[in-house]
């Protein structure tokens, strides 16, 4: 029960993380059909950002200038540069998001080094919220689980309450139409992408200073944001959340679970022999619980592309 | 083929052959990386430049290929009787059943979709391969040595530069003969229309199959050609980062040209052998080169290339020529000056420059660059490069409108098609 | 041709259905094709001709009911399937290859034909029974001076002729052409009406058309589709002096 | 036309390579580190304690009548990739190579030596391997060329065991937490082998996945419920740095016994939750009897050594007291003979005598055992905290026996 219980908060925590790098490329992938593969550079660049930012202007200007920079970051690479290769297919787009990523992670090594900087949460941050079971839990990560679920919030009530949201739906669907209707579309994009690279920003400035801000956090979680967003079906802000929080749950379940594939086979009175083949048969479920997210991730590809909550195309 | 190109083609296998022996150990050791990276690149755009499937994870095929090699050596190594010049076979092998396996799911989807699946796959390997030390050898790997044969003793370099160049030579002309066959037109109208080409009577994901198994098959003879001139491979072979680099060099050489994925190919990994021990930022240089590709010449090299000898008769050399000298001198002015900040911040920002700063007590003492001393203070270390750039903006964007506008002659006076943007777009 | 085929229709739909989520597009659909002859399949927007066409020709399985192609059942199999077994079909939106010229559009049908399907061990141009035959194909629908050029650089007409050609090229008996002079002039549909008769000689001919004077000048039968039932299938004069189909079709039509 | 031409270059290619070892020859020592990727930083810091080992080499008049020559080359964190760069040292007549930053790298190095000395007698190269702590390196593929320069777990846990209980802060019960690969292994086998040494349970133990795992969390909550005093793990990396800010952000009240906790970042990274840890590692600057070194490689490099620099120095010194008893005489250097002094070579670093082990060539030296403090003679990372000595441990008592897997062939000499 004990052990239940504090998984469950934990994997909530760790899933409503990955929800917050993920809404910004759901965002993106949603709106304008581009698969940003610079956004865990997004991400990155914000907790780098806030670092140089809070070290001389305090925590919380850090916080609210990443998101900033970023955003302005993304707005120029959707005005400038992602028209230039538009004609030659959303390939090219990926490509050149690709490009790009491997560009700021070399620009970081570059001015930041490749040590992890020292970017911490102020220390009036730093207390327990209250004690399960005799463990402290951390305020900070419910800091960073209520700023994923205001962002949630926020985006879902933008998308469909507003009148700009409505109009950048309707600019996804049928460009030419809403275009035709008098909204200036180039703009509309261009802050569709600023607002999800913003949020990739905000989530790395969040997070950057609970975790190690080092120049592999892009592409540490970068290929698990990819997971999540796919799992949770392309586009769909909802599906992200619920597949942020089944791979958090997921992750924070399975270390404390001894399973193998040996082991299911016990039940049927072959484990032994299984034990004896080894290989992919005796591996435990802890410790390859970061291969899990991406078994699920093709599975969700081949069984059902749309995802849990996307909308089939 | 036209003459000129067979031609062209004979006379470069003859310096392949004949040259390399001059060489020294290191470039002889160059030429092997660059044939494979060829071969590799070659597959990969089978399937991305024939068949319009972009894959994130050919590292999987090229891993497969280089690990079943390997096990195969280690049985020559033990024994076994099988020539040392065939071990590619068993990669080959090896990438051909895992390449229809793996081909089978992923071309049940397009588009984006393909791409993720494939990048699921490989990075199912990466993050099991290590699990798996019976196979993959634990994050070590597994090495084994290359055993004489027929009185060859595959211990030097040259030895395994004309194996590996046998091998890359006949790979690299089966797939061109594939694009002659049946299937290998049938395979440019599956990228070009899929649904026609079931509605012709194709089984568009059979045929799709068949060209992800051919693909997958010759990367994993290119990557047991790496494995035997290794004499190692470990898990990494798998990592996204392997998958990432034959990616980048297609669409840098070009993916719309047979042979643009060579070109690509050879200039990546020609640069990081000379540059990659000169200058710590050589990946900064290698991703700005693939982005500037990317916005101004969407098609690559290759594609430009083929662009200008496609529109040969048309265009006046010695009127264009000019131009294009001009605008190289801008883009060789940018990139002096794009070298001379990134390597000032390499400096200025790098922990022996802090250091010489608490040395200097806090001041920013001169650093040392191409063999001058400069100072951060003084302005004139920061006009040179802001010189370098905007001279050559502006000198390549003066020259970038004269060739336009030789170009748009040229148009007018033909009315051929125009794939490419710009031609001085380079 | 012998008894037996002569009276098994050509292309025969009982009681098909289709239905997308909650919409009925068809509904109960029966229709008889006789070999041989020239049928079309007219109906306001949106009575869905097209699904019809998906349908028989395997993009979509029908929800309910049974389409027979000269007695077989073909209803729900994959377009290839139903390509192999005799029934082409043309698009409505030219559907080509595009970066392929038009020699190689065509042959790729042909060699579908030929059980070269999935050759990879032979050169292309070395296929002289395949070649001759994309050929004549090639003639035939009049695009011989073409033949290098990218399908994509055609003109507007001469793809919808290309689109036509590619229908005729796997050999099919049964040919299946979707509203094959939208888009064109009267002089052109004209010449493609004249076209489509010369090159299905021989053949049983399903389309759908909106032009009513190539629906007179080619077809022996008319159906009328209208909110995915069949009101009627007669003779072209018959259908135009039928009441019914005046009020809900030709007069919504003359009305446009 | 072409055979000829081959012929003919294969004649002037083993020309060339004979006229070139006439002359005085220098010795050529390449450097194959990670200098980009995801180890760099290791990387780099190793890179510099070579050169400046090299630099004292040449200040007290080089080898063989020239100053020793130090290449670098960057394998970018890849095995293939050194391969690769082996090749390249190989053409340029590099006779020592070194590597530190990675066990799989070390791997491989290792395996491209032994195979380059089979196929080139008489142009043998050494790998002086600083820092792959695989054991299978003086196991299973235990070589005469191969030196290592460093600890192995076994080193490290009995170091740690032995300090920690002198000083009574290990307690009776311990946990294990490991990367799922060969050195983590390595480690939670050397924490069960040493169990009863130091009185202690192992009460759980768990692998994971190395540098993929972004939420320790779940993974303190399975510690906690095993209630440990004491948390052997052999992280690196953020790995480290992530299970002990879950630790401290969890409030569980455990000592830690690590290997790396001195990477640099780490200390500033994780704040007060470093305080009271333990680490076992090659060097530290605050258990020199003088500081006489630590000044003279700050003076030298700018910087203390303060992660990997202090044993790979001691390795250069090392080399040098060996080359000290060779003279070529300015003629060809015969690397064989230079590993056979390696093997007789005693090196007295300033915490204690190092001294290679003949059978499997691991290298017999000082642990040094530390603990986490404030206000420490060295501040690490620019923080009020630093490493503070609890036992140097010597290295007849850190050692441990000799792996029945290696099976050194010494050259017929």
């Amino acid at each position: 029960m004990e052990f239940a219980i504090i998984s469950t908060l934990n994997g909530v925590t760790y899933g409503l993380l990955l929800f917050m790098v993920s809404a910004g490329l759901t965002l993106i992938f949603g709106m304008m059909g581009v698969l940003n593969f610079a956004h865990a550079s997004f991400y990155m660049l914000g907790a780098y950002v806030a670092y140089a930012v809070s070290s001389i202007f305090g925590f919380w200007t850090g916080i609210l200038v990443a998101p900033i920079v970023v955003g302005l970051v993304g707005m120029a690479v959707e005005r400038f540069l992602l028209p230039r290769v538009h004609a030659h297919g959303h390939a090219h787009e990926l490509l050149l998001t690709f490009g790009l990523a491997l560009i700021i992670e070399e620009l970081i090594k570059l001015f930041f080094g490749d040590f992890p900087v020292n970017y911490q949460m102020p220390e009036a941050l730093r207390f327990s919220a209250f004690e399960i079971f005799g463990t402290g839990y951390p305020f900070y990560r419910m800091f960073i689980g209520a700023v994923a679920v205001i962002m949630f919030t926020v985006l879902w009530l933008l998308l469909t309450r507003t009148r700009t949201g409505i109009v950048v739906r309707a600019a996804e669907r049928l460009p030419q139409m809403a275009e035709a209707l008098g909204h200036n579309i180039p703009i509309v994009f261009m802050f569709v992408f600023g607002t999800g690279a913003a949020l990739a920003g905000l989530a790395g400035a969040v997070a950057g200073a609970f975790y190690p801000t080092n120049p592999n956090m892009g592409i540490e979680l970068g290929v698990i944001v990819f997971v999540v967003v796919v799992v949770g079906g392309l586009g769909s802000l909802k599906g992200s959340l619920v597949a942020s929080l089944l791979i958090g749950l997921f992750s924070s379940f399975a270390v404390g679970l001894d399973w193998s594939i040996a082991g299911m086979f016990d039940v049927v009175g072959l484990g032994d022999w299984a034990r004896s083949v080894g290989g992919l048969l005796t591996l435990e479920l802890s410790s390859v619980s970061a291969t899990i997210p991406f078994a699920l991730m093709l599975i969700v590809l081949l069984v059902r592309p749309a995802g849990l909550m996307g909308e089939r195309n | 083929m036209t003459s000129i190109q067979k031609i062209l083609l004979a006379l470069l296998l003859v310096l392949l052959i004949a040259v390399p022996p001059f060489l020294g150990l290191g470039w002889q050791n160059a030429l092997i990386n660059v044939l494979i990276s060829s071969l590799f690149a070659l597959a990969f755009n089978l399937l991305n430049g024939q068949a319009g499937l972009l894959s994130f994870g050919h590292a999987a095929y090229f891993g497969v290929g280089a690990f079943a090699a390997l096990h195969l050596m280690i049985a020559v190594e033990d024994g076994l009787f099988f020539p040392t010049p065939l071990l590619p076979l068993a990669g080959g092998l090896a990438g051909l059943v895992v390449g229809v396996v793996a081909g089978y799911f992923s071309t049940m989807r397009s588009g984006v979709y393909f791409a993720l699946v494939t990048l699921a796959i490989a990075e199912l390997f990466h993050s099991l391969a290590p699990h798996l030390e019976g196979t993959f050898g634990g994050e070590a790997g597994v090495s084994s040595m290359r055993m004489p044969w027929m009185g060859l003793g595959f211990g030097t370099i040259i030895e395994v530069y004309y194996l590996t160049l046998g091998w890359v030579v006949l790979c690299g002309l089966a797939l061109w003969a594939y694009t002659r066959t049946p299937f290998g037109r049938l395979t440019l109208a599956l990228r070009d229309n899929e649904q026609r080409v079931k509605f012709l009577g194709y089984n568009a994901h059979y045929a799709k199959v068949i060209v992800f198994a051919v693909s997958a098959m010759m990367t994993g003879v290119a990557g047991a050609l790496l494995a035997i001139s290794n004499e190692t491979a470990n898990y990494s072979l798998f990592s996204g980062s392997v998958s990432a680099q034959v990616v980048l060099q297609t669409f840098v050489g070009g993916s719309t040209v047979f042979f643009g994925p060579v070109i690509g190919a050879t200039v990546f990994t020609l640069f990081s052998f000379l540059i990659s021990d000169l200058t710590r930022s050589w990946l900064f240089y290698q991703g700005l080169i693939f982005v500037l590709v990317m916005l101004y010449a969407p098609t690559g090299i290759g594609g430009v290339i083929g662009h200008h000898i496609r529109n040969r008769r048309q265009l006046d050399l010695a009127k264009i020529g000019g131009p294009y000298l001009v605008a190289l001198g801008g883009g060789i002015l940018i990139a002096a000056g794009t070298v001379f900040l990134t390597e000032s911040a390499e400096v200025l920002f790098g922990q022996d420059y802090a250091m010489a700063r608490d040395g200097a007590s806090g001041g920013f003492p001169a650093y040392d660059l191409f063999g001058l001393s400069w100072s951060p203070l003084n302005p004139v270390t920061w006009l040179v490069p802001l010189v370098l750039l905007c001279g050559g903006v502006f000198i390549l964007i003066r020259a970038r409108r004269v060739i336009d506008r030789l170009w748009a002659r040229k148009d007018e006076a033909t009315t051929a098609d125009m794939t490419v943007g710009a031609g001085g777009k380079e | 041709m012998n008894e037996i085929t002569s009276q098994t229709p050509a292309l025969q739909l009982s009681d098909v259905s289709k239905s997308f989520g909650p919409i009925d597009v068809l509904q109960g659909l029966n229709l008889d094709i006789r070999p041989g002859e020239r049928h079309a399949v007219i109906g306001p927007n949106g009575a869905g001709k097209s699904t019809l066409f998906n349908l028989i020709s395997g993009m979509f399985a029908p929800s309910s009911g049974d389409i027979r192609l000269e007695g077989n059942s073909i209803g729900g199999l994959s377009p290839h399937l139903i390509n192999r077994a005799g029934l082409a079909r043309s698009f409505q939106i030219t559907n080509i290859f595009h970066r392929m010229t038009v020699f190689e559009n065509l042959r790729i049908g042909v060699m579908a034909r030929h059980q070269v399907r999935y050759g990879l061990f032979r050169s292309a141009a070395g296929m002289r029974r395949v070649n001759d035959e994309t050929a004549d194909v090639l003639n035939r629908v009049g695009l011989e001076a073409r033949a290098q050029s990218m399908a994509g650089d055609l003109t507007y007409s001469e793809q919808r002729a290309l689109e036509i050609g590619m229908t005729l090229t796997t050999g099919a008996d049964v040919i299946l052409l979707d509203e094959p002079t939208a888009g064109m002039s009267r002089e052109e549909t004209a010449k493609a009406a004249e076209l489509i008769r010369k090159v299905t000689e021989g053949k049983t001919l399903l389309m759908v058309e909106h032009d009513m004077s190539v629906v007179f000048s080619l077809c022996d039968r008319v159906s009328v589709l209208v909110y995915g039932r069949i009101l009627a299938t007669d003779t072209p004069e018959r259908i135009s002096a039928n009441r019914e189909v005046q009020e809900a079709y030709l007069g919504q039509e003359g009305a446009q | 036309m072409t055979k000829f031409a081959f012929g003919a270059a294969m004649a002037l290619g083993a020309g060339t390579l004979g006229a070139a070892t006439s002359q005085a020859e220098p010795l050529k020592i390449g450097i194959i580190e990670s200098l980009s990727g995801s180890q760099t930083s290791t990387g780099r810091l190793y890179a510099r304690a070579v050169k400046y080992g090299v630099d004292r080499i040449n200040a007290a008049g080089g080898f063989n009548g020239e100053p020793v020559q130090v290449t670098e080359y960057d394998n970018a964190g890849g095995a293939s990739e050194a391969a690769d760069k082996f090749r390249q040292a190989v053409a340029d007549g590099v006779n020592i190579i070194i590597q530190g930053a990675s066990s799989a790298i070390a791997g491989q190095l290792t395996e491209d030596v032994r195979k380059h000395n089979l196929r080139n007698p008489g142009k043998e190269m050494i790998f002086m391997n600083l820092g792959g702590e695989a054991m299978e390196l003086t196991g299973d593929k235990c070589q005469f060329y191969h030196f290592r320069f460093t600890t192995t777990a076994p080193m490290r846990i009995t170091a740690l065991v032995n300090a920690m209980k002198k000083s009574d802060a290990l307690g009776s019960k311990a946990y294990a937490i490991n990367q799922n690969y060969s050195w983590g292994k390595d480690v939670q086998a050397a924490v069960e082998a040493a169990a009863s040494e130091g009185g202690y349970e192992v009460v759980g133990e768990v692998l994971h996945d190395v540098n993929k795992i972004q939420d320790f969390a779940p993974f303190v909550a399975r510690i906690k419920s095993a209630e440990p005093d004491t948390v052997f793990t052999g992280n690196w990396s953020n790995d480290l740095l992530l299970l002990m800010k879950a630790t401290g952000d969890a409030g569980l009240d455990v000592t830690f016994a690590t290997t790396f906790l001195d990477q640099p970042g780490n200390i500033a990274n994780a704040g007060q939750t470093a305080l009271g840890h333990y680490i076992a590692n090659n060097y530290d600057n605050a258990a020199t009897p003088t500081n006489e070194f630590p000044e003279a490689y700050k003076a030298a490099t700018g910087a203390y050594p303060i992660f990997v620099e202090g044993h790979s120095t001691f390795a250069l010194g090392q080399l040098q007291e060996a080359l000290s008893t060779l003279d070529f005489k300015g003629g060809d250097i015969n690397v064989t003979d230079i590993a056979l002094a390696l093997e007789n070579s005693v090196y007295q670093s300033p915490l204690g005598p190092i001294s290679v082990r003949k059978e499997d060539h691991q290298t017999i030296r000082p642990v040094v055992v530390s603990k986490v403090v404030k206000g420490a003679k060295y501040p690490a990372d620019g923080t009020d905290m630093g490493f503070e000595t609890v036992e140097v441990i010597p290295g007849e008592k850190a050692i441990y026996p000799v792996q029945d897997s290696c099976q050194m062939k010494r050259p017929n000499a």
